[in-house]
């Protein structure tokens, strides 16, 4: 199939890639940092679960994305040897950990964006697009249905854990919009069947957080109010650089080495 | 001995397993408490040394299997605190025991991780000796524990495959910054994964109960013996030397001999000296700390489900 | 004076120097996280005053360890390309800031090596020594003063930043044993009068911190407790690997690069 | 007019300074802390931006001028909070103001820093904007402020010159990929610079106030073009190009002619939604709340001593 995308749908179609494989590999790694310090030992295994799906899955889109680009780089290249500034995740994943209510309310609203969004590409006229999809899916179901849980357990659970999870939420919301913005090439996308338009995504997804927050006794913020952006043009907030200077020390410290 | 105590010894002797409901004598129960709670302490303090590496894994592959060794050993730490709650204790009870710095972990994650190389001899060495002790222990008198034991040492071999193949890539492709490091982390780790084991058997004062009730089944220097012999070759495969000049083959013995092991080294880390004793216990007690909140959030909203089930 | 060393000597001091450079910059390091987040105005001014001045020290130390290595690598290549296995610092100045007292502790058990190290290092027979040292001294001569008026209002203050200093002092100290103890090749440079022996230095060391703590009402812990080593060899707690992935990122990242 | 409001604007008109003791309108004097200490608030909060990028300076050289610069900015901030206080007003009070929100800062500092080249941009720009705006104000009727303002000059020149010599080094002995990282940071600061001289002027309705007294002495605008027009010819060498098509030279009016400025980019970031002024403040907010215990040890310990030496 991807023999039939024209060059400028190609291009489009690397970057649409690398914003979702980006996405996975900064949440991912915000994931691992939690690694010995989960409020129990379930969730240390839950993390880990969730941060391994998602590793997975930036590694396919990354591959994909490598292979339309043909510049003989592989996802590891693409994800260790590129800077900030070409990196194209949503500001919502490189968000730090915060407390777990934080994490929790990052993790929500992306899982709900992953969710629905996964589910249109299910759908993808691009057979490895959709393939990806399918199997990511599966795993997102699982990652949404617990971040729901997580979201009624603390908004309807003690008032201090209320309170928090309300800040948490207040706090984040400002990156949720982002997710339902598109770059001047998506439309060719859209067009070509490949990916899904944001309007219908954002619809469902404000449906799916406003039941869930409401069920959950929390306030949902503004949707009409201020969002940051800037993600997916490589316009990152302060938190990024740290993240990929930890994440690629190894690769940049020794250049072309085998692991 | 009393009856009770004449049958339990009895089934011990004939390899019949004991099961949590059956009679067992209380010194037997709190030996095993003990025993299988340090080995779920030191599955979970076991993930820190490893997660300092884990945000550094240099490619996807790499990354992706140490988050899935990880998440292994989170899992390990479950079956075994649960083997361990047949025995009538408790979870959070224990865990505070070990936060309060009066139960042990295995020493060995005192250790520092410094560079890469040691994510490869962690699962080699490491698990390779924790595998050993295992090993034997599928055959342990307690029914719950001896089970736990056949689920984990399935993971813990491949686990240790890995590892192994993580230091094998850097000697064959590796370039000799590479190489440098894994025999670097070879050195580092030697000792210390021989000290896995215990004192010798001289200095060894509780081990024949244990061996009489069959929690334990080979001694300590036995066990040790067993694996340097398994692990020599593969040393000398890697192309890697122990730092250990009195290593030789035995051709009488049948076995290598090895040098003298500093046990003040090891008894100054087992008494909280290690590089990282503070650190990991710092780690483990904040994690639970801050966790205090989220945990009494999920039981608030536990109890109020349930009160509206049974109002509906 | 350099000619006059024999190439045992000169390799010890190679290491000496990369030893206290590497002390500098790591020590600098830490007090450039600070900024921002000093608890008063007057002490960004300070503690930025005191990075300036490690800082400077540094690329003193490492210039002199750079001409005496003759590999044609300057202060900059050897701090920034260096990785933690090589890094020389004291293991006291890589641990994490914490909160103020944990700082202060550190600084102030440092501070007390430094001076008096830079006292003795002033009658250096080594004339570039000497001549660093004596710039050095100055500057360190304020940092004690400094660190130990710190120790004294946080120590003789309220009862809460009495707890938090002992609890500061009680924690770093195990990290304290190390700046007194010496290499296989130090004894080389102890004997042509280049560096102090380690035991006098020491006894004004401990002279120093115990009087201090005294006035500050502070208990001073065992001089005889377990001692964490290793810097000196390479063998880093696991805090300095985060540390110099975030220093040398851009080094890293554009290597041969000038900026 | 009074005669003591007559006799106070005699003095402006004569250009002669009026001190901390002088008689002065309170709305002189509201106007004067409010803008001294919005001024300092900027030179502290200013340090954030810079401190994202401390920890990765690249080497000596540049982290040792970078954390002078740093230090200077802190400097600046205590002048000026001196020179407010000489008003009456307290300095802990002004900082928890801007805490709560309820006085600004700079909104230039509400960018991010995204890359090392924004070290050189914000030297060269940035300072370069508040040079324009400091060297007039090195006129203003306050003394104490004036002569802040002197001494901040100064320093604000050597800090512009590091700036450009920062990109210079990059544009000319650089690879592609640290040209591209020039281009780029000046593509995003160059409009938020312009934007540092505030509203236009028929958008700026207590200038003319401000004009009278002589806190301000130039329009906003005027401050803009002159900026303008001393910048481009640097930008030129540098070999860059400022993100305006409409950008150039009018013969007639001897100056640069340049674009519409999207106000609603400004009053947006004014309004708290830029893309850092959440982190700006929490880090500032956190660092005072933070010290609380330290600056209650340091008054505890000063009356301490105090006693005692009332006892001696």
């Amino acid at each position: 199939m991807t023999a039939q995308l024209n060059s400028a749908c190609r291009q489009a179609l690397v970057d649409y890639l690398l914003h979702l494989g980006d996405s996975d590999t900064v949440m991912s790694q915000r994931l691992c940092e939690w690694v010995g310090h989960a409020p129990a030992l379930e969730e240390e295994v839950a993390m880990a679960n969730v941060g391994l799906d998602l590793l997975g899955q930036a590694r396919s889109w990354l591959s994909y994305a490598a292979e339309l680009e043909d510049q003989g780089r592989d996802a590891d290249q693409l994800a260790f040897l590129r800077d900030e500034r070409e990196y194209r995740n949503l500001l919502i994943t490189e968000q730090a950990n915060g407390n777990f209510a934080d994490t929790m309310a990052r993790q929500f609203f992306f899982d709900a964006w992953h969710f629905h969004l996964l589910t249109a590409l299910c759908q993808s006229t691009d057979a490895q697009v959709q393939a990806i999809a399918r199997k990511g899916l599966k795993e997102v179901t699982y990652h949404l249905r617990r971040s729901t849980a997580w979201i009624k357990r603390l908004g309807d659970g003690t008032a201090v854990s209320h309170q928090k999870m309300q800040d948490a939420i207040d706090d984040i919301w400002t990156y949720t919009g982002e997710m339902f913005t598109a770059t001047s090439t998506d439309p060719l996308l859209v067009e070509a069947g490949i990916v899904p338009a944001s309007a219908p995504l954002q619809q469902q997804w404000l449906g799916y957080v406003q039941a869930t927050l409401q069920e959950a006794t929390l306030t949902c913020p503004d949707e009409n109010a201020y969002m940051q952006i800037g993600g997916r043009q490589g316009l990152h907030t302060e938190q990024l650089g740290y993240l990929l200077a930890e994440m690629q020390f190894l690769p940049r410290a020794y250049p072309g080495a085998t692991w | 001995m009393s009856p009770e105590e004449r049958h339990f010894q009895e089934k011990i002797d004939a390899e019949i397993k004991i099961e949590a409901k059956n009679w067992m004598p209380e010194a037997y129960r709190r030996t095993l408490i003990r025993q299988i709670s340090q080995h779920a302490h030191s599955e979970i303090v076991g993930m820190l040394p490893e997660k300092n590496w884990l945000t550094r894994a240099p490619s996807f592959k790499r990354k992706l299997q140490l988050l899935a060794k990880i998440q292994d050993e989170a899992g390990h730490g479950l079956y075994l605190y649960s083997a361990m709650e047949t025995l009538g204790a408790d979870r959070d009870e224990e865990v505070a025991k070990l936060h309060r710095g009066e139960v042990k972990y295995s020493s060995i994650f005192n250790y520092p991780t410094r560079s890469w190389a040691d994510m490869g001899t962690i699962g080699w060495l490491v698990d390779g000796a924790a595998i050993v002790n295992q090993v034997v222990l599928q055959r342990t008198s307690y029914g719950p524990y001896s089970r736990a034991m056949i689920r984990i040492c399935k993971e813990e071999s491949f686990h240790q495959r890995q590892g192994y193949e993580i230091l094998l890539t850097m000697m064959r492709e590796g370039n000799d910054e590479q190489k440098a490091m894994v025999q670097d982390s070879i050195n580092r780790f030697w000792w210390p994964a021989l000290m896995m084991f215990g004192p010798t058997d001289t200095d060894s004062p509780n081990s024949a109960q244990s061996m009489a009730w069959k929690i334990k089944r080979m001694s300590n220097d036995d066990l040790r013996q067993r694996f340097i012999d398994q692990t020599i070759p593969q040393l000398e495969l890697l192309g890697c030397t122990a730092p250990d000049p009195d290593l030789k083959w035995n051709e009488e013995r049948g076995h290598y001999d090895f040098g003298e092991i500093d046990w003040s080294e090891f008894y100054d880390v087992l008494k909280g000296n290690g590089p990282c004793n503070r650190e990991r216990l710092r780690t483990r007690r904040e994690a639970i700390d801050n966790g205090d909140w989220v945990r009494e959030a999920a039981t608030a909203y536990a109890s109020k489900q349930q009160q509206k089930q049974h109002a509906a």
